[in-house]
């Protein structure tokens, strides 16, 4: 057997940095192709629950993972990443934002509440005793980092690792303290996959010296 | 609601509102309905196509029509209005029937292509109802009408908008057509000549009611409605005696002598009142005269201009005694008598 | 199919014959695959948790800037689309069918495209919002207008086309008729287009309403998401989706009954046997 | 308004004369409304990286399957849909408003609900897909048909509505002259009534392509989001868009363009002026 | 376009493919328009009305009507199908025209009761035109075209559907109407009647084109086509003479000699057939016999019977050579000369 398919379910956020590992992975081992289906975190967890086809699940904050955990389709779940908030402006930081107070006054974004980016801000924000509103609480990291490259919100609150995706886009503006409050990224093999041994490969890979390089370089902290 | 099996058509119904018939007639009869705007004369036939909701019964050769949708009461129906399908070719339209009813294709094409040569209109088979003129399109109608061989024909005016040619032509078409159909055909017409030439009862209905029903010549001869007085040209005359029998009059406005003055004689035959219309009618001049009721009378050219009878002119009318024909108003009901 | 078995009521109702088995089939297909999928959300619902999932203060103010959103959206869809529909449908002009297909273009953008696309142009850097906000101070993203915005942008398309069917269906004629009265094109709109046309008009108007009510994606990619300004149903259903499935559930259920009260109230009042 | 300056030729191609401007001014501004989003989008694409970011493979599959899913979905819209359509405008049975309402319900659903409620439907452990699962094997999620489903609930409403809108503008006498010449209800449907209300049947159909080819949320809830089986055009630029703005906007206007050339071609063919 | 200002009604135009008329009328000018089905006369009127495009021109009063829309022309149009507008009420329909016209709401609905209650059917004010009859929807047509107080009026065939009692009021009621009213009218009929009665010019379109054009009694006495002849009661024969002029002759049925053998005489004037119809007309009985041409003949009821002339009898035809009028085809376009 020496064409092998990895199909991995995976949070939306790790679009390229996956794809990046997929490609060392693939190197190291011959004849193997990974296959991807991005989405949401809690819509796969959904999908995964119900019996949609995978090898692995990665997902952004271990409250999705618990749902497949309670659906009884994983066993073993590995953290494998952690991320930490920061602040974004448009490119050149023109409403000159430098700390977490000069919020006040500005059209600035953050996550809702309800998704896992939306509570690390608010205990961010919290610690920082900052009262000032957002114009927007977005649904997701990705969707508050859009508002502040299309340059329609002032600054946002992301992931450091957004802040690296979007590259020139966008200037961060690191919020001291902010280590202290990360999120973590876990990942699990799943009950339906037919090649158990293959995608425990693959998470072991991820937590593997070359994977975490990998990582690293996006902005990710390790586990 | 059927009755034992008797071939022809009874029919007892009532429109709401709108018209109450009893009729009666033996297979192969031809009836024709006539009587003034919104008599029921429509209504009549539309409930008969099962076009409009009717109580009561209209047993054709033994089954009642009201029970059946309208697809199963096979009956042929020209519109007053038409109401060609105006996405289909002339053709189409009325080999729509026969297609409908299960004929191949070409069968119906072939019976369609006949039936519009027939009418006159052979070479417009391929034209939208629209482009074609009212006439023609009136043709289109009654063609799909009578392509469905249906068991019931109703004709809702049929000839309105021919020409002259076109109108004779077809009466005559038609009057042939009837006289092999052993279905029931019901006419509407507003002329007296489709009255007396093709039909063998009349049904006078009048304000939604039969008010005179029996073969053209009684009907034409004893009219019980100013409508069909006027229709067939002579004068009608309604008088109540003491006792509240209703007495009728007609009188040919031939026999109706008009005069400046008042004329000498017995005061019950002679009206007085002013011209309304004075009109070319053959060789001679037919005025409409307002008295009580309106009149006609035909006069001599020489005598309308010598009496100067232009529309205004005071008249006095009067009548012969030996002109007038006297009747009961409940003379009728002569069911044909052919 | 024997006279004898259908009854004298029957035929009154339906003087034209039954309804033929080939519509019959596939209409009951039809609505049990609208409604099933319906009636198994309310199975799934958990009936306990309810209330304290409908007492929550977001719902309410959501619910009403959906509402009324929604029916300002409506309105200008109307407004605008009308015209529209009637020009395509009534007036021969060059490019016609170009500006039909621009006209349904919308159609088809995904709905985060259709926002994207709304930023380009109304955005605070956009081609028409920069030099808005310069002039007026005014910005159309965060705000209800957004909202009403994006929704028009998204609803429109289906209310032109909806009515522009309606029209073609409808008979040009009295039209005619009425120029040869003396009616201007306006007075023939007015009196008798728009008239004989209702039931289609009003048919594309629910559905302009009800696309705005459930749209999502265009709206928060424009407009973000913050309660009591551009926070609707559906990205406050979508958000709670996020932490909690059941009141996510709860809150679809709240919007389904809202609108189905809407629509019904409409329905008698608009569309009830004449 | 003077005679003289009028042209004859204007006379002939506008005999009811000139569209008034309270029709004319609401119809520009619907048309730039919509438009100038587009064009803002297309001002905004990268065309350095566009053809790089065309000539993916991902891109080819997603096109095809959302081309395809889309007509399959309208294709089943229109065979289930059109004689809901017709139900509800030309058969007077009980229950009819309440019917309508259920059809049109689906509408309002944000995208994401309406997948939540087909997969407690359709899922494999639903009301329906269960049991379908344990007798044949099959179930919908995760594969094109599911795609086909998922696009079929979303755009049927808008069908079925815009159907009906334009059944009940068209004269309903006609019926009852195909009955009395002894059509059934079928072929009188088929021969009268559907060719008589064709435009808005056509409309109705590129209605709900439209909107299969633009959905988003239900899909990807319902079924996942599996290059080759389930990803469609707005899957793909949905994903794509995580990474890559530019990209995603290169694809947009992939779709953009191939729909109108779709919606181009179909007009030809359908409503070309008769 | 427009010509140096002479009032009334100046046309020449063409409809492509359906009608070309030359026209010329006088204010307060009746024009009748009369011919065959598909002659082209709805055409015409449609054209003048602005409903259908036409070539050449067609000054009203100095204006040319052709580069008006058809809002601006102000015409009143009866429609030869009605077009009433299905949701307004029968008052809302005749008030629509001065409403348009930009009268009060209050104005125009007493103008549009008062036109009903002439009518005859002020009763029915505020029904539905589906809610009407065949005739009383075509009252509220005509009510409708009058109300507007057009500079032309076009009438399509007005009559159509009406009883006998409600078209001669509405004869006598536009007879009254037209009387005081200076603009042009223009009626397209299929009954001798109202051209000889209502018209001050009769128009003869035949295939598309003007086949006669004169004074009712001109076109009356001689008759140019066919058509025209039929309508009049008259029957035409042509003759082309070697010379390739065409000569026409008329004579009435009345004049007609049937009998079973060749008659002795003139072998010019006689025709051998069989009867196609046999019919009562006033006191004679009227036959269409099928020679060539078609001709009519009058006989009595007792010639008819001890003849047996029923349709299929071989006859011949005989006209006493006295009892004819013959006129040259190109003996025509005597304008009015009232
Ligand atoms: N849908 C309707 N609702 C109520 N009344 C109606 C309706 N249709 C017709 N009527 C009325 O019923 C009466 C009979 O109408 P019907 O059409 O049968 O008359 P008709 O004899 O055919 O007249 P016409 O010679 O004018 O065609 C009329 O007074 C008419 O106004
Ligand atoms: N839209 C059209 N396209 C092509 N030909 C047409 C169109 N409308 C009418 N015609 C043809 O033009 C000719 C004239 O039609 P028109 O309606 O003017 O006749 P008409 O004299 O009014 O006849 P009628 O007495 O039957 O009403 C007819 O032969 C008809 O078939
Ligand atoms: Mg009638
Ligand atoms: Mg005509």
């Amino acid at each position: 057997d020496d064409k092998q398919t990895l199909t991995v379910l995976a949070a939306a956020s790790l679009t390229d940095v996956f794809e990046d590992l997929a490609a060392e992975f693939e190197a190291s081992h011959d004849g193997t192709t990974i296959e991807f289906s991005f989405g949401s975190s809690t819509a796969l967890a959904e999908q995964v629950a119900d019996g949609a086809p995978g090898d692995v699940l990665a997902t952004a904050d271990a409250a999705s993972m618990q749902l497949v955990e309670d659906a009884g389709v994983t066993e073993e779940v590995t953290v494998f990443a952690t991320n930490v908030l920061t602040i974004v402006t448009p490119a050149g930081n023109p409403a000159g934002i430098e700390t977490l107070d000069d919020l006040d006054d500005t059209t600035w974004v953050r996550c809702t509440d309800e998704a896992p980016c939306g509570r690390i801000a608010t205990a961010v924000l919290d610690s920082n005793d900052i009262t000032a509103e957002p114009a927007s609480l977005e649904e997701d990291v990705r969707a508050t980092l859009d508002k502040v490259v299309a340059g329609e919100a002032d600054a946002g609150l992301v992931y450091a690792t957004d802040a690296v995706a979007a590259g020139d886009a966008v200037t961060a503006v690191p919020i001291p303290g902010a280590e202290s409050v990360p999120t973590s990224y876990v990942t699990a093999a799943l009950a339906q996959s037919a090649d158990a041994e293959l995608a425990q490969d693959w998470i072991d890979f991820l937590v593997s010296p070359e994977g975490r390089a990998v990582l690293e370089r996006a902005g990710f902290g390790a586990p | 609601m059927t009755s034992p099996y008797s071939p022809g058509l009874q029919v007892d119904l009532t429109v709401p509102g709108r018209a109450r018939v009893e009729l009666d007639a033996e297979p192969g009869a031809v009836i024709a309905v006539i009587g003034p705007n919104g008599a029921g004369k429509s209504s009549f036939v539309r409930a008969l196509a099962g076009l409009v909701a009717a109580d009561g019964t209209a047993l054709l050769d033994g089954t009642d029509l009201l029970t059946l949708s309208a697809r199963d009461r096979e009956v042929g129906l020209v519109f007053q209005g038409q109401l060609l399908f105006p996405h289909l070719s002339a053709l189409d339209n009325v080999a729509f029937g026969p297609r409908s009813r299960g004929r191949s294709r070409r069968d119906a094409d072939r019976t369609a292509q006949d039936l519009l040569d027939t009418f006159g209109i052979g070479h417009l088979a391929g034209r939208r109802p629209r482009e074609l003129s009212g006439g023609q399109a009136q043709r289109v109608a009654i063609a799909r009408a009578l392509a469905t061989e249906p068991r019931l024909l109703l004709l809702d005016e049929p000839f309105t908008g021919l020409d002259v040619t076109a109108a004779m032509a077809l009466r005559i078409e038609l009057a042939q057509h009837l006289a092999s159909f052993d279905g029931v055909t019901v006419l509407v017409t507003h002329e007296a000549i489709d009255a007396l030439t093709l039909a063998d009862q009349v049904l006078v209905l009048d304000r939604g009611r039969v008010a005179q029903h029996g073969t053209p010549q009684h009907v034409a001869a004893r009219p019980a409605t100013d409508h069909v007085a006027r229709l067939v040209g002579v004068n009608l005359v309604r008088e109540t005696d003491a006792t509240g029998v209703e007495a009728l009059t007609t009188f040919s406005p031939r026999d109706v002598t008009v005069s400046l003055r008042r004329p000498e004689g017995s005061a019950r035959l002679q009206w007085q009142g002013s011209v309304a219309s004075a009109q070319q009618h053959g060789d001679a001049v037919r005025l409409l005269v307002d008295c009580e009721p309106p009149l006609l009378a035909d006069v001599t050219p020489q005598a309308a201009a010598e009496l100067g009878l232009a529309p205004g002119r005071d008249v006095w009318l009067s009548v012969k005694a030996t002109a007038v024909r006297r009747y009961g108003s409940a003379d009728e009901d002569q069911r044909g008598d052919r | 199919m024997s006279p004898r078995t259908q009854s004298q009521r029957s035929h009154r109702t339906d003087p034209l014959g039954r309804p033929p088995l080939l519509l019959l089939v596939p209409a009951v297909l039809a609505v049990a695959l609208l409604v099933v999928p319906l009636l198994a959300m309310l199975a799934a619902i958990d009936w306990r948790t309810l209330p304290t999932s409908l007492s929550s203060a977001p719902l309410r103010t959501a619910l009403w800037l959906s509402l009324s959103t929604s029916t300002a959206a409506m309105l200008v869809c109307l407004v605008l689309g009308l015209p529209v529909a009637w020009l395509l449908a009534r007036v021969d002009f060059r490019g016609r069918s170009l500006v039909r297909v621009l006209v349904t273009v919308p159609m088809v953008l995904p709905p985060v495209v259709a926002g994207v696309a709304l930023r380009t142009a109304f955005g605070r850097t956009g081609l028409v919002g920069e030099p808005l906000l310069a002039a007026t101070g005014f910005a159309f993203p965060f705000t209800a207008w957004g909202v009403v915005l994006a929704h028009t942008f998204v609803s429109m398309p289906f209310v032109v086309l909806a009515i522009e069917g309606a029209l073609r269906s409808a008979d040009p004629d009295y039209d005619a008729a009425a120029a040869t009265l003396g009616a201007t094109r306006w007075t023939t709109f007015r009196r008798v287009t728009i008239p004989l046309a209702l039931p289609g008009i009003v048919a594309g108007m629910v559905l302009g309403w009800a696309r705005s009510l459930g749209e999502f994606g265009a709206t928060i990619t424009f407009n973000g998401n913050y309660p009591g300004t551009t926070q609707t149903m559906p990205t406050l259903i979508y958000v709670t989706r996020q932490s909690d499935q059941d009141a996510a559930l709860a809150l679809s259920l709240v919007m389904l009954v809202v609108s189905v009260a809407v629509l019904l109230l409409l329905r008698d009042r608009w569309l009830g046997t004449p």
